[in-house]
């Protein structure tokens, strides 16, 4: 695989930026200052990081009610963000979104969505619409295990199919549906045995390998860019935490000791120990990703709970185009 | 938009004041696409898109599989990224299948993105009964529509409105949901050549009139001119107001004309409980009520399911002397 | 069905009576079984089913896939060949995702077929704002399922009807939607142990008032019990009538309240325009207009998507404060 | 393949009713007589009748809108179904179905249905059912190849190889949905591909052989009757007839020439030839069987015209079930 350094030490940075960002956001929730279900990344960073590293601002993606992970991924403003889950006039929604709404056009992020299966359908509009326009912008479809037993997935693969259209559908298979396992709501292993119903290819990785998402992705894209059609890819990984909120063991629907085998495999660690081995980071420098980045957080946080609430009027706005007003 | 142009000598049947809307709209702006089953190859089962895919090929008059949730987000996808679809439903009925998209995320997208978001997508769809088509397809569910903040919903009561409105929403910056009726599709009407937007949120009084208000919907216009030409006899000079738009609707021309006249009735093809019928009429009473004479007048089908028997489905729809018939009961005169 | 037991001495939280009506109903009919979303291993993610897959199995407590046009499916299919089905939709908004089975075909079946089939199904789900759960996850939509013929819809406003409305439904041979509130769940009330039915249909005046009438669902009826308080010290003597069911809707009972008191308001968490009050109010008007002193009043959520941030989520759901204003306003001592 | 004598008899007999039915209903319909729109279900006869014959009145099917020949197959009374095409008060549905809602619960015939993918999660539930009440009972689900693209068919096929339940999805590929043939509606040649994804086996038979039909179709219904879950059996055929309505040929969306192709194994002359050979019918006899069946449906066109319309009360009824008053 053709990676250049730069490549390899931003993939990290964005990882690391994604598990703090969800880190600190859990502990705000945890202390009441932030309302509302938070829904968080944490285990899963190889998936985004490995994906998003592919796109540019102008290349979209759909993201699910986990959608914190690739917003940070994408290269959202920690600011917006998390002025966004305190609900305040400065966040990318105003306040009135939220974590599940969480977006930004601008870099085309179509929204977090609270509506499970929701994004396939979104997102070969958006291929289509890239299609239609005649560019090579690609459009990225996140969606979990639990989602792909909705309707909308198939609707969507299959049109994405037939319409040849630039789209890549990433299945983030961590294994559980809020908290339903895998086994008990699919009788397959593998969701990217669908891929063929649909007559497309359907890729495996390993979703806690960030190399490895992203050459896997690197392939569906082009291919997707050159206007070869969609494709699947499924990522196996485990989500840490639990399915909202921060505590993740002693739960009833999995084991410790499975949540605990996962962890082995924290994709930033793995990743870091594989850095240190190319000679390309050292447990100092990786520190002061963290601290670069921690810092970013705190400046964001203290932004966040500097903004005011939205203000009374807000309420009635932004629910209808005014002529002349937008585009 | 050009309201105010010569008069049209021209009549055109409805289903052909749709097309035209179609054709001349995608004409004028190369990003306004549509997409649904069968409006390519074939023109439409109800013949609203004949001879468009011939004139833009397939990439812009777009066959899709069987699979509305999908095709209401490829609308949505390409709309929040620049382009103006047209998504066609065939028939109303079908739109409980992609409800989620256009309840969930069509509607609510803008908002729950603080404005970011601009979405200026038209669904259009056929809806009413009387062709025998039984539960099915025969339904008429605006209602619902009407009570989904950031929706518009129009409903065009003749060519001149359809092409008109059609017209005005696909321009519209927000998702409106264009309600066809089948039963018009062959009803003749002059229509202006030109491209002509009907304002949304306007009411138009189709029949000025002193001492009575009919608001009626859609088919119910017509039948409430006919239902006007009757009580006429009963010395009655019944003014019939067609909203044209249901979201935003236009209280301000209909509460008016009851302060004028004391007295209204709400006609429409929905089922009577919970139709919009009932929220004009909370409305007009909220606003004219010491104007009124009499209780606000309701007419719409009977709280049943559209039965298939032609015998069954004339006494199911609402029609011009359902409308009579209650107009004299509300005055005691029946 | 013992509604004239001796008064319970227990106070049960919402949620609870839920779930002891879910337990005792699965313990007297085998042919009972749940199907949802976690509602087995997990409990439900509301607590409403916590306990019952130990007691009864994964048979008859199913945790199913996010598929929820397929369990509705299994719901309908089930009850149509003689089972008993209750079909858990986690949030009321979800519903959009299986429409078309609840309204196209569970609620037609019957009618369809001549009759001749029996759907005794239970579609249980949470409505509801307050939690900043933001536009998807807050909504209350039991408007589009009143103007369905063929469903009944219920709606809980508190732990002794949450309890009997729900033994009720399950055992009613035909289609009901039973819409809980999320705000409710931790409310605390006497709730009688054994089995008793809340007859479907009929309204409950929670407090007999002389001179104004307030009718409320689910979570405002508790608002309004506040607001009658508080109206109290204008002189006014508020009746508040919980419908419980609003389809089918009690009209007898509201109108006679009206024909007493002379001036109502209707009051719901649901969006304003097209809401359950647009219904109520227009007939109210229609049966007791020479009674009524005032206009109708409603009072909803305003036009817009519930939003997130908990200051305007406050701004946006209707309490008792905006049910006092309305009031006063409406009679002009505002 | 074991088949005895009679068995072959009565598939035949049963492919010639439904021709026979759906021929008279579609003149019925042309003259006027019968409102509302038809799908008739000529040249795919051999589906229905290969299927249905492993059936008894206590196994389910779910239909289409194209329902006329499921009934006819499962032993419908040809009285009840002209009755309720012609909305007469003693058609099955007491005229208020019509066909697109025609049903009889009594045969386990759950309804033809207006809506494209209605049918899968019916029958998942009819097969849950059947197996929560230690049955050992089968659920047919008939769907199209248009409908193997709508959201339903895949949230229940999932379900249905999760659960185990014993039903078989039998895809009725006439290569269109509507008017759309498959190629320009899906990217794969056979829906059978789709099985896999879920979890389940996929067999491909040809629709125009009832033999082949009933033999696969015989595997399939074994396999779901002794627990080992459902199956997805795609029989390809084809609709010699239009959409709605009698007219095939001459239209936009399809060439004559296939039609006339496609005609040549009109599946009842393919049976007739074989069973001639077997020395099992003869000219004679086939046309026999013709006449006894035009007799019965003469005999029912006459029962339905001289049936009452619904009278003015019906239409406010059978909307709900009155307490006590059902089962
Ligand atoms: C239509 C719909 N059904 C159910 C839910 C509730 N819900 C939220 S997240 C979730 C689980 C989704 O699982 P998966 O797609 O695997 O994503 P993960 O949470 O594992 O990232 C469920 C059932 C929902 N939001 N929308
Ligand atoms: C949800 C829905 N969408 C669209 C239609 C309109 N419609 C009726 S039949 C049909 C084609 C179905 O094709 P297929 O499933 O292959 O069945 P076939 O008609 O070929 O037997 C369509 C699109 C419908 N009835 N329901
Ligand atoms: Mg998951
Ligand atoms: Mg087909």
């Amino acid at each position: 695989m053709d990676i250049s350094n730069d490549t390899l030490l931003d993939l990290h940075h964005r990882m690391v930026r994604i598990r703090l960002f969800e880190e600190e956001a859990g502990k705000l929730q945890e202390s009441g200052k932030v309302p509302g279900a938070l829904h968080l990344y944490v285990g899963e960073e190889a998936v985004a990081a490995g994906v998003m590293s592919h796109l540019s601002a102008e290349d979209q993606i759909t993201s699910t009610h986990r959608g914190h992970g690739h917003l940070v991924a994408k290269g959202g403003d920690l600011r917006k963000m998390y002025a966004e889950l305190y609900g305040r006039s400065t966040g990318y929604c105003k306040g009135k979104g939220g974590s599940m709404h969480i977006s930004d056009l601008d870099l085309g992020m179509l929204g977090a969505n609270g509506i499970v299966g929701a994004g396939p359908p979104i997102a070969i509009g958006a291929a289509f619409s890239n299609k239609y326009r005649g560019t090579d912008r690609v459009t990225i479809c996140f969606f979990g295990d639990g989602a792909s037993n909705e309707g909308t997935f198939h609707e969507a693969a299959n049109m994405a199919a037939l319409f040849k259209l630039p789209v890549v559908f990433v299945c983030e298979n961590n294994g559980f549906g809020e908290f339903t396992s895998q086994a008990r709501h699919q009788a397959i292993k593998d969701v990217a045995d669908r891929a063929a119903g649909y007559g497309m290819p359907g890729i495996i990785t390993d979703g806690m390998d960030v190399l490895a998402v992203y050459e896997a992705a690197g392939e569906a894209i082009a291919r997707a860019r050159r206007g070869a059609g969609p494709s699947l890819l499924e990522c196996k990984t485990y989500r840490f935490f639990d399915h909202v909120g921060v505590r993740g063991m002693g739960v009833v629907y999995r084991e410790d000791a499975e949540v605990l085998e996962w962890r082995k495999r924290d994709p930033i660690t793995l990743f870091e120990s594989r850095l240190e081995e190319m000679g390309l980071l050292t447990t100092e420098a990786a520190a002061q990703v963290r601290e670069r980045i921690l810092f970013e957080i705190r400046e964001a946080i203290a932004f966040a709970e500097a903004s005011p609430f939205p203000a009374e009027g807000a309420l009635m706005e932004d629910i209808y185009t005014v002529r002349g007003a937008a585009r | 938009m050009t309201t105010t142009e010569a008069p049209a000598t021209r009549k055109l049947a409805y289903v052909s004041a749709i097309n035209e809307a179609l054709a001349q709209l995608m004409r004028s702006d190369p990003n306004i696409f549509i997409a649904g089953e069968d409006v390519g190859l074939y023109g439409s089962v109800f013949g609203v898109t004949r001879g468009l895919m011939k004139e833009f090929g397939e990439n812009r008059v777009v066959d899709t599989p069987i699979a509305e949730s999908g095709i209401m987000g490829l609308g949505l996808g390409a709309a929040a990224t620049g382009l103006r679809p047209v998504i066609d439903i065939m028939f109303m009925d079908f739109i409980g299948v992609c409800m989620d998209e256009v309840v969930n995320q069509i509607a609510k997208m803008k908002y729950m993105f603080g404005g970011k978001a601009t979405l200026p997508i038209t669904i259009h769809t056929m809806a009413g009964g009387g062709m025998a088509m039984a539960a099915q397809h025969s339904q008429s569910l605006e209602a619902w529509f009407c009570h989904v903040p950031g929706l518009k919903v129009v409903m065009p009561s003749g060519p001149y409105e359809a092409k008109g409105l059609m017209i005005a929403a696909v321009r519209d910056d927000n998702p409106v949901i264009v309600v066809n009726t089948k039963t018009l599709l062959g009803m003749q009407a002059e229509v202006p050549e030109d491209m002509y937007e009907i304002p949304l949120g306007k009411a138009h009084v189709v029949r000025p009139g002193s001492n009575f208000t009919i608001i009626a919907t859609g088919r119910m216009v017509g039948e409430s001119l006919k239902a006007a030409e009757e009580l006429a006899a009963d010395g009655l000079d019944v003014e019939v107001i067609d909203p044209r738009t249901l979201q935003p609707f236009d209280t301000e021309t209909c509460v008016a004309s009851v302060r004028k006249t004391h007295r209204a009735l709400i006609a429409h093809e929905a089922v009577r409980f919970g139709g919009i019928g009932a929220e004009i009429a909370a409305q007009i009473q909220e606003e004219a009520f010491d104007f009124l004479d009499m209780p606000v007048g309701r007419v719409g089908a009977p709280f049943a399911p559209v039965p298939f028997s032609p015998v069954l489905e004339k006494q199911y729809i609402p029609d011009a002397a359902r409308v009579v018939a209650e107009v004299r009961r509300l005055l005691g005169r029946a």
